[in-house]
């Protein structure tokens, strides 16, 4: 199984991709026009027909290996290609789950208003959870760096409302911070499509591949690209405005935020030292980004186990879980063929990606849940919850089972991965970082869950109802992650992936 | 030959001052005013470099429109902003410096060692145009072989102005724009808004038609158009709109369902998304663009304009 | 003639540099905007001398966009004058 | 010094001087104008990259001179947007920087 | 007698700006902003008049021509009201402090 198809083929069924996109952008037109109290319903239709989109583009994926698009017509240079081959399908099956889960559960905070002149906040949620799948399905299958920028300017512009929908002080301080992190980002990465228009005459990633040569150029090109990728993926060190924006959003826009938004720019870095430039990466330069990942880990888990408030706490949680993504970089780097190579590293990255995104969303979907019930969020205060709240819990724990990397979830797999590639390539210390983050990650995980099952300080008589369907979907999501481990795991087992290194190095 | 270098020097010069003026400035309210100079200027740069299309958008938008917008901002937080006096240290400057410093020498020396023989598209643009039934190979790029980013790009305008929009304070919410809320003795005003309108609503159709064979289009035309609206809503000759009024929203979203509309039927006649058959191509595209300008009018002029907020003051 | 056409625009550009001492000296805002209302102004007949001279039409086009909507960030400088002042009168300045 | 190269110059000169006032302001207005310098520097750069392709009778290369429109649009918005979310951050009490922190404890929670 | 139109052009132009420089002059020199105001208004729609004026006879096309025209005419409008209302700004600024 190759996770990344070499070539073009502007195949039957390529019209899914466009679909993916149009979909969801005419589902927000209609939102907008018809007002609050038709986009609710318009959302919620969008759902399960975007769910059948992505499960179409698998499906043609599975079948062809790969989908591809010219769109008008027009062949690259000159015009624009779209692509989905397995590292995408995956993605896009991924945000096409979380996201109905996310609008399911947001159905009771953003349903229709009931008077006529509310539903700011109704409207504002659910045109931005349409226009961020809209974004990241671009994302997984734009194929043009241009294009791409685009999808990274919509994301933005979808994700930074989706913060500050109470209007709280907070909440916007965070959202402009964001806002001006992912502006910054993004013209960077403009500024090294640029250099490499300039240089190469081509921004398509596949005649790139082809023309690229080590040179200033394209070495500056890359340098920009990334940092300005990892200023909006939110890798430490610019992780700065990920904790307080992910952390006061509504849940299902903190799932969203935290679960999807980041993987679009990670996505883009991905397709760039993959695809457009392979032949580009030193070994310094990936063990630089790996040293970034790891720094990620081992601070965030760090940071995660002083916090006092849930939301803050998932949300430091996903600083660190960010970080095993990047570890992929120094793991597929070649060094006798002095590229990098798809292989057993991608594949834990991507199933890090994905199984990361169905735990975190239900982690902060139960975080939510639990702050409806308790009024606050504050651990100190979670006496009594296991008894009270248990299916909500019971879904935080389960996705925590994940994120630590206990069998079989997903995260299990991921990072045996990773750890296997680490292996492999006789990079042990990345090893040593991934074994320490796991670990950090169960101390304060286990510390909420011990708060949880204590013996209440004062009688639980307060809590608020919360409504058990609610409580179905981080469920649901949590399970996912967990059983995503039996499932992922077969494909991707150490020996099919090393036939993934074998099958890409024959494309090479 | 070195007259004209001469003159760009000066022009380059004075674009390089501008900046550091609306960077290093006290005041923002005066750093404000450079940066709109700024835009006037950067715009005869684009000209000198024979780029006429972009040098259109950049002085309607980089001079006019953000210009207001960034004004009345600064006006509004002036207080606020006087009230910051603390700056961060001499050697967290020093090394801000020297790092900036160091980008601008890498990215001038990338851009001064591109190859003689540059890479360009403009030969296979100009030899696809026919295709398309332009004139204006500018336009042809914007509105045929990338047309997918000319859509996606209404999108991001649509999705910006409903950012805007729910950052409206819950009581304001379907409100009016604080920028558009009636003013006093406006009686010099109200004649301006009377009287440049009729130009400049000739003027941007002009450039929505010329666009596709000369420099110009319908986002060049739309801004212009915008511009005039917001003068007749500021001037008080006209009622602001309120955001749930269901016209309003639809013209916010025409001019980009027309644009789909068209591309999912090319799917059919053409055999591809956002394809056009050939002998209707320009009719198609000028009829994209109708709706499409009205929609960016709408949205610019409602972006400048603002979050809706409930009435206050005179 | 080319070559007197382009000079003029040089000359008309050096005007506007002398103009530009203002926006940097002020001292008060409306001398700021008077300045960059020259700087408009001045823009405006740099496009025109230098478009007559080299035959491009499309810088008429550009000089009527300018003159269009230079005048209309010198509105933007007096509503938000207009609109600092209200906001001092009603002295919510404070929070 | 041809035109592309002096503009290539102002265009990287802008970046620097943008990123600067980016690093060193803690206005935020001035961090919005501050980023319109960076990009409107990148724009720039597409210019000269475009001026360069000058190739079949045209000027410039038509195709970065497409992407930098789309660029300003863009570009546009995301100013409008960031303006009305210090305005409203302005409002809701939050200062002109990020320094004033706001404040997490004095403000309700609104009950779901 | 093409002579003859340029030397109108060439004497148009120059008079034009020798207003632009007066206007600055005056911007820079004059002693109170509505002075100032005063002395750039009439520099600059008069310096804008003369060069419009100067290059009407080297227009290529009636279309260029009316274009030129108005030009001028929608600067000699703005301009006229923009001042109106910086005066009114800078009246009441001044007697605010």
């Amino acid at each position: 199984m190759t996770l990344l198809a070499e070539t073009v083929a502007p195949a039957a069924g390529g019209g899914w991709l466009v679909a993916a996109i149009i979909f969801p952008v005419v589902a927000l037109l209609l939102a907008v026009a018809g007002g609050a109290r038709f986009a609710a319903r318009v959302g919620v239709l969008a759902l399960p027909a975007g769910l059948a989109i992505a499960v179409a583009i698998a499906d043609g994926v599975a079948k062809h290996g790969v989908l591809g698009y010219y769109v008008g017509g027009w062949a690259p240079p000159l015009g624009i290609a779209l692509r989905a081959d397995v590292l995408s399908a995956a993605m896009l099956v991924t945000t096409a789950i979380v996201a109905s889960g996310a609008g399911l559960y947001a159905l009771h905070d953003f349903g229709p208003p009931r008077e006529p002149g509310g539903g700011r906040q109704t409207l504002g949620f659910w045109v931005s959870l349409l226009g961020a799948w809209a974004a990241l399905n671009l994302a997984f299958v734009g194929r043009d760096l241009f294009n791409l920028y685009v999808a990274l300017e919509l994301l933005t512009f979808a994700a930074v409302p989706l913060v500050c929908l109470d209007g709280r002080a907070p909440t916007l301080q965070a959202a402009l911070r964001y806002l001006l992190y992912a502006l910054v980002g993004s013209v960077l990465y403009l500024l090294g499509a640029v250099l490499l228009y300039g240089a190469f005459g081509t921004l398509d990633v596949e005649l790139l591949a082809t023309v690229v040569r080590p040179e200033p150029a394209a070495w500056a090109a890359a340098a920009l690209m990334t940092a300005g990728l990892l200023a909006k993926t939110a890798l430490f060190p610019l992780h700065l405005w990920l904790p307080p924006a992910h952390a006061g959003a509504p849940p299902a826009a903190s799932a969203v935020l935290s679960a999807l938004v980041v993987k679009g720019s990670f996505f883009i870095v991905l397709r760039l030292w993959f695809d457009a430039l392979p032949g580009l990466a030193t070994a310094m330069a990936m063990q630089f980004i790996g040293l970034l990942g790891a720094g990620a880990i081992l601070y965030g888990s760090a940071l995660a186990l002083r916090q006092s408030r849930l939301k803050l706490l998932v949300a430091y949680s996903t600083v660190a879980q960010i970080g095993y993504l990047f570890l992929v970089f120094p793991l597929a780097f070649d060094a006798s063929a002095g590229r990098l190579v798809a292989g057993t590293a991608l594949a834990g990255g991507l199933l890090q990606a994905v199984s990361h995104a169905f735990a975190k969303a239900a982690m902060f979907m139960s975080a939510g849940l639990v702050a409806v019930a308790l009024g606050h969020d504050r651990i100190e205060g979670f006496g009594g919850l296991a008894r009270a709240r248990p299916v909500s819990l019971l879904a935080f724990a389960l996705a925590g089972v994940s994120l630590v990397g206990l069998p079989p979830s997903g995260g299990f797999a991921a990072k045996w991965l990773l750890l296997s590639a680490a292996v492999e390539s006789g990079q042990w210390w990345w090893a040593v970082v991934i074994v320490l983050g796991g670990l950090l990650t169960g101390a304060y995980l286990i510390l909420v869950l011990m708060r949880a099952l204590q013996e209440p300080a004062a009688p639980t008589a307060s809590l608020r109802p919360v409504a058990a369907w609610r409580e179905a979907v981080p469920l649901a999501l949590a399970l996912l992650a967990v059983l995503l481990g039996l499932a992922g795991l077969a494909p991707f087992q150490p020996g099919a992936g090393t036939g993934a290194v074998a099958a890409a190095e024959a494309f090479q | 030959m070195s007259f004209e270098l001469s003159y760009e020097l000066l022009v380059g010069l004075l674009v390089l001052t501008a900046a550091a003026w609306s960077v290093a400035a006290r005041d923002t309210y005066s750093a404000t005013v450079g940066f709109v100079s700024y835009g006037l200027l950067i715009a005869i740069m684009w000209m000198q470099l024979q780029a006429f299309d972009v040098a259109l958008a950049e002085v309607a938008i980089g001079s006019g429109l953000t210009g207001l917008l960034l004004l009345s901002a600064a006006a509004r937080l002036r207080a606020a902003e006087a009230r910051v006096t603390s700056r961060p240290p001499v050697m967290l400057r020093i090394v801000a410096a020297l790092a900036c410093t160091a980008v601008s020498v890498s990215i001038a020396a990338t851009v001064l060692r591109l190859p003689e023989s540059a890479p360009s598209l403009a030969g296979a643009a100009v030899g696809a145009l026919p295709a398309t039934g332009l004139g204006n190979p500018v336009n042809g790029v914007l509105m045929a072989f990338r047309a997918f980013d000319t859509l996606l790009e209404k999108v991001v305008l649509v999705l910006s102005l409903v950012g805007v929009w729910s950052l409206a304070p819950e009581p304001g919410w379907s409100g009016r724009p604080r920028l558009l809320h009636p003013f006093a003795d406006d009686g010099v005003l109200r004649f301006l808004a009377r009287t440049l309108p009729p130009i400049g609503l000739l003027f941007g159709a002009h450039l929505m038609w010329n666009g596709a064979d000369e420099p110009g289009g319908a986002f060049q035309g739309a801004t212009v158009l915008a511009a005039m609206w917001l003068l007749v809503l500021m001037a008080g000759l006209g009622e602001a709109p309120r955001i749930r009024e269901r016209w309003l929203r639809v013209a916010v979203v025409a001019g980009p369902m027309t644009f789909i509309t068209v591309g999912l039927a090319g799917i059919g006649v053409a055999g591809a998304f956002l394809a056009y058959p050939e002998p209707h191509a320009k009719s198609l595209i000028l009829f994209v663009e109708l709706p499409m300008m009205l929609t960016i009018a709408l949205v610019l002029a409602l972006l400048v304009a603002g979050p809706p907020e409930p009435t206050a003051g005179p | 003639m080319t070559e007197f056409l382009l000079a003029a625009a040089g000359a008309v550009m050096f005007t506007v540099v002398l103009g530009m001492v203002r926006i940097l000296r002020g001292p008060g805002d409306a001398d700021r905007v008077m300045a960059a209302q020259l700087l408009g102004t001045g823009g405006v007949a740099a496009l025109l001398l230098s478009g007559i001279a080299r035959g491009r039409p499309a810088s008429l086009d550009l000089a009527l966009t300018l003159a269009v909507l230079a005048a209309f960030a010198s509105i933007g400088f007096v509503k938000g004058a207009a609109m600092g002042q209200d906001k001092s009168a009603e002295g919510d300045d404070d929070p | 010094m041809s035109p592309t190269t002096l503009f290539g110059l102002c265009g990287a000169a802008l970046v620097g001087i943008g990123l600067y006032g980016l690093l060193t302001d803690s206005r935020l207005l001035r961090k919005i104008i501050a980023f319109n310098l960076v990009g409107s520097g990148v724009f720039l750069l597409f210019g000269v990259i475009a001026r360069r392709g000058a190739a079949a009778e045209l000027f410039g290369d038509p195709v970065p001179q497409a992407l930098v429109i789309t660029g300003i649009v863009v570009a546009f918005s995301a100013t409008a947007l960031a303006v009305a979310l210090l305005l409203r951050l302005h409002e809701a009490g939050g200062g002109a920087t990020f320094d004033t922190p706001a404040d997490e404890a004095g403000v309700k929670r609104p009950d779901p | 007698m093409s002579a003859l139109v340029d030397l109108f052009t060439v004497a148009a132009v120059s008079a034009g700006i020798l207003f632009f420089l007066a206007g600055v002059v005056g911007l820079l020199r004059f002693p109170d902003a509505l002075t100032r105001l005063h002395a750039l208004t009439k520099a600059d729609n008069v310096g804008l008049g003369l060069i419009v004026a100067g290059l009407l006879p080297q227009a290529s096309s009636l279309l260029e021509a009316l274009k030129l025209v108005l030009v001028w005419l929608t600067v000699l409008l703005a301009g006229a009201t923009v001042g109106q209302l910086i005066a009114r700004v800078a009246r009441r600024a001044g007697t605010r402090t």
